[in-house]
């Protein structure tokens, strides 16, 4: 068992510290963080096929600042590392993903707080004019807080797996029937905290838009967005704006790209 | 071949390329105090290096760049050499207001944090996605693989030109953007695509369907059939936005999981799911 | 017969008061009336099959202002009498019930009239501001029409039952298909009608764009009536109007409800 | 509960309950000569014996609303709300030139009659109908249930609140909405989506099949299939604007009957159809 | 009949159906020094004939017409018909100037191309021709029947009737509807409705399929499958692109066509396509 | 052979002289000169076949001012009678028509050119005012061109068909396969050459339009066109337009026809 403590541990770290040093490559999915999980435990196809269905559940989390979102990640490395370590099948992984990703959720304030610890030292080096070691001390403040997660999940792995498995035991059929019904429905929750970013009174319109195109006709995905991107530009050319200042010639946005491909 | 295409000098282009790399990092230090700073510092110290030899300047400098920032990271390098820009004209022009250099970034900051984050963050993301769980099926390791790659096949170029793209427009010419409201547009631009496809996997993958079925007269009626010939999807329409209002009263989003597991699992007992 | 004739008058007369009564809660269209008539003549389920069918053929016909459309109350009420009394099928119902709303709606007006026999009391104590008589009077006055309908039909019924029978029975078969034929074009009339009350040149085009969207892309009508909300919310906040005026903020129409929704 | 949502006092709030509960009988009594003027007057006995004490001046309101009046019923309490209002101040206000109260309501009836008209009596009629008529099937009683449901779930709400919402705006606000074109724009917008419903409609709900089959050559023809590939639903389209066309040519609409079931008849009997 | 819904008198009248007869020959004789003058005279002659008596005159008038002309054959009649009628006035008075005949026709025959050309040898052709290879099938001689009797029956009416619009409208007219901006608007719509039936037409009539699959870990991907999930039609719509492209840099169509069927040669051999 | 070659000369000769004679009714289209070219050498159900796959592989290629694109026509006109005659099927149609349309084309050049043999004489006439020499040399101005093209494919017939059919007999099947599906690509360069002459900057989002409804939605051609008219009507009354002038009044153009139709 501590072996995989240790493997789960050093694969969440190192995911957490590649995806914020990186860009936010997407590499902290749940879908990725599954697949991951199931590379490190050695059951790829359980590891995707968790990582699948966190994926469903967590699809409208997502990291916007300010806001303190439930834990996808860690509840899915935590939730998919049980799984395939127990061997009980993706509903567990469901059942113990979405509480560990609350539990997690709570640990996030502090977590970052550590980075903190190193505030004053970062401040001298400001005042101080010290680049180098400025430069030299960036990676490691990065990571602080990665080492917290990793052990978190490590330590979960470790600590919890045989009382998990006693507890999943324990769980009735319905009760592992309603969690399925209710991870359904989690969706919700992530796109209601996306509209209430997004949402403008003048443009709520375009959300209902986007559900009949999709509730109605059966649109994908992309071609809703697409569609999107057309009636922008529409707007763009015929709209408001155009009206309220000739910029079509001084614009440099939209069209640029564009032109270059085509006009030459 | 990047350098070429903006028409820098081999100088500009070494700088740049160096920014344009360590924008990558932006988001890599998060805290509570200065959210991004560490991350913004990190990225314009050979910046001021470059523009200014006394340890004097220098030490304004980072402290100038060590200030509260936080925006979308895949957008964000649009600022940083859009800063670079500003540091270059302040290091030759003696008069130039500093001040000025923080409140750009300052004033843009928001607008690239609302476009990236609804661009790459919820439309492309979630698209991308849609095409990786299709592929997922069976555990087979191609959708994972599929959907890094589709998502990063567009933001890297971002990533990597946004800074070029900022340091050749100037401060000077986002200005004149923002007044002549081509920054709003694209904010609102940003918005309306989002909303789209908020609204569009709103209906695609939240799924609420009531098992209960009514009978009358010795005929039966399925209540999810005839909301689906009503209105299609309306449960998780309603649902979304019963979630939407929650929020907006200040409910955290912990407290709205707990509630929907309840609901699943008592919904489920009692038969109406 | 004539406990049959009774029920269908009295029926008829009941629902005709309780529309006009309850402001038009839609209980005299022609699948209500319909039901309306099995419930009275004991067989529910022919009437509400004999109701659907005929409410495809009234579907374009409404009460507006001014116009007199085909009676398809009275139409439908005569029809499906027959159809369960003399138990002859839903082709019967049809048959009948088109050439019963066209003697109908010759009733109307003269119907309507009976009401005028009551205005110069009602004027009289209008100038003696005898409220309390007004209020005596008025539901009589309305009831004075509904009787008359309930009447006419109940008198079809009575005297017309073997008479159509035996005509019915004289029909030859390609005439009963050729009515079929023209029960699925009647529709055009009523929304001929619709048309004549709604076009307006500059607004035409959403005309043809609801029929292509409903003809070409099978969109259902509830998806379009949304997408024509839709339409009109973007043309608010993008078109002609918020440009001529900035009402936006002091309009208390479109949003208010929304606003109140989400917005608190 | 009502009543605090609009925040009136008590005695207001009694008053307009009645009236709310009264404009339901706005048509009741649709008369040749002044069409729903007696409902109208029916409406409106509770405010002039509240607001006036003398004879005369009841009688003279008793007049003034006994006027010839036409309007769509369920929205038509927006209107003796507004009036209410009226009265109200004029009763207070003797200045108050009390030609208004009638110049307002005659005003405004046929604004809510065509939005009114094409929101109720076309389009959500039409729709709730869609959705009865697929349960009546094999003659469920549950079909027209629904569909009456359905359409007052919308409707009745209308009926009670208009009132209030006509009460509290007042009639200045009114001058103004008018003036600002939004009532244009409201009776605009009710037609966009009207006529969309009824092209929709068209498509559907009017059938026209060409049974005939033309063979050349030996190789057959059905002309109906051959529509369907060029312009699926081009009869009932062509058949619909032809009734349109004729009516604005004040041709009856029974005339029109008459001549389709014939056309229906003969069409079969020659095997067009 | 037509003369009449026009409201010309008898001798008019008679002019105009020579016109518009000998409109259709407008592009019977095209050359690569004047394009389709020599058909825009030879419409034209009628017209000179009539109006000019002496011989110096007539030269004059068959000169002005026998200038470069290029337009789009089925909407042109419209420019004939609206020199006719200038030639009219020129002939009664004598003040006019003859200069803006042509200048007339000159500044007219670009949009009236690039309407017609979108509007007939585009859309509609393509249209009509959709439906005539979908009764084409098995060799049946229907197909192209149909699509010759669909096309003409729109574009025979604008032939036909073209010119007497434009003699009816009149120069003063058309110089208005320039200034006011219609023309544009016009030749804006038909771009529109031109570029979205080239789109469609690109999804559905330009096919590449790839037929390599792509195995990985055992499991199979099939590359088209995957295109198709991501974004249908895509390969079709970068090779139309492509295309457009070179054609923007000048590389020729036949060169494209070379290259496509190497391609397609290449391509099937080593197993992509 | 020579009768055969005749014939497909002299029905070359008649289709081009009648498409530009009556103003492009679109019989030089490759379904219509194929199906000709079927009547003419007796076998129509072939000729219809080969010129529908033709039609699709030229289906992008068309007559616009100034372009000189492949010759759909005389390379139709030469693979169907080819087909025919060699009775090889449809494959070598399209084998032998895409090289012969790019054959043509080359000549298409001096072809016209030949009208200009006429030019000083018709200078002349214009000059001393002859009409009458005018009106009689008109004609046989134009089919000079036309019979140039005869004589062309009629050769291509007479002089080819036996080289023709050793050749297509030493095709390997792969260079068939790939000719088959380069067709399928071939719409390409006829949709690029309009694209060339009908985008805008402005308007460029409109063909992304249009691919997305026929690409996502599987909206039949019709309907997307029929879309773009109300598109435009809507912008003629909402958009720009409108604003700049109010010229609804005075408009003449699109809704004249409507109005008279149902405005009297
Ligand atoms: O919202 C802007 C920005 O805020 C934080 O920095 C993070 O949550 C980022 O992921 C996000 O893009
Ligand atoms: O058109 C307004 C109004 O006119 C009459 O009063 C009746 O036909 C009503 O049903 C209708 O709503
Ligand atoms: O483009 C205008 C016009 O140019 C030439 O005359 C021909 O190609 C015509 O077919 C075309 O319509």
């Amino acid at each position: 068992m501590i072996v995989q403590a240790l493997l789960v541990g050093v694969t969440v770290c190192l995911l957490d510290f590649l995806d914020v040093w990186l860009c936010n490559p997407m590499i902290t999915r749940p879908l990725v963080v599954g697949t991951a999980m199931g590379i490190a435990l050695g059951d790829i196809t359980t590891g995707v096929q968790v990582g699948a269905s966190l994926e469903l559940v967590f699809m409208g989390v997502m990291a916007i600042g300010g806001t303190v979102p439930p834990d996808s990640i860690h509840g899915t490395a935590v939730g998919a590392a049980y799984a395939i370590i127990l061997g009980k099948g993706i509903e567990t992984a469901i059942a113990l993903a979405v509480p560990a990703s609350i539990v997690c959720q709570m640990l996030f304030v502090p977590g970052i707080g550590i980075r903190s610890l190193f505030t004053p030292y970062v401040e001298r080096q400001v005042e101080k004019g010290n680049w180098k070691a400025l430069q030299r001390i960036f990676p490691v403040v990065s990571i602080s807080y990665e080492i917290f997660n990793g052990t978190i999940c490590g330590l979960a792995v470790f600590l919890g797996a045989d009382v998990m498995s006693a507890f999943i035991d324990s769980l009735p059929q319905t009760l592992l029937d309603g969690m399925g019904v209710a991870a359904n429905m989690l969706g919700a929750v992530g796109f209601g905290l996306l509209l209430k970013m997004m949402w403008q009174k003048k443009l709520a319109v375009y959300f209902f838009l986007g559900f009949i195109m999709a509730a109605y006709c059966g649109m994908p995905l992309m071609s809703i967005a697409l569609l999107g991107v057309i009636i922008v530009i529409v707007l763009f050319f015929e709209g408001e704006f155009s009206k309220r200042h000739t910029v079509s010639e001084t614009s440099p946005t939209v069209n640029e790209g564009e032109e270059e491909l085509f006009d030459d | 071949m990047i350098r070429e295409k903006f028409g820098l000098n081999e100088e500009d282009g070494k700088l740049m390329a160096k920014v344009a790399r360590r924008s990558h990092q932006i988001n890599a230090v998060y805290t509570w105090e200065k959210f991004q700073a560490m991350g913004y510092l990190w990225t314009m110290i050979p910046v001021i290096n470059k523009m200014y030899d006394t340890e004097e300047e220098r030490i304004a400098g980072y402290k100038r760049h060590y200030e509260l920032f936080n925006t979308n990271p895949v957008v964000g390098g649009f600022i940083t050499g859009l800063n670079t820009a500003m540091e270059m004209q302040a290091a030759k022009d003696k008069e130039f207001d500093k001040a000025s250099i923080a409140a750009v970034r300052t004033s843009l900051m928001g607008p690239f944090a609302g476009i990236g984050d609804s661009i790459f963050q919820s439309t492309w993301r979630v698209i991308t996605m849609g095409i990786g769980l299709s592929l997922a099926k069976d555990g087979n390791i191609l959708g994972p693989i599929v959907f890094l790659v589709l998502f990063n096949l567009l933001a890297e170029p971002c990533r990597i030109l946004l800074p070029y793209v900022g340091f050749k427009m100037g401060s000077k010419f986002m200005l004149q953007a923002e007044e002549s409201g081509i920054m709003s547009f694209i904010t609102k631009a940003a918005s309306i695509v989002g909303l789209m496809t908020v609204g569009a996997m709103t209906a695609t993958m939240v799924s609420v369907q009531i098992g209960y079925v009514f009978t009358m007269n010795g005929s039966e009626l399925k209540i999810q059939e005839m909301i689906d010939t009503i209105f299609p999807c309306l449960l998780p329409l309603l649902l979304t936005l019963a979630c939407f209002k929650f929020l907006n009263k200040n409910i955290k989003p912990t407290t709205l999981i707990a509630i929907i597991m309840v609901l699943g699992i008592v919904g489920k007992y009692i038969g109406i799911f």
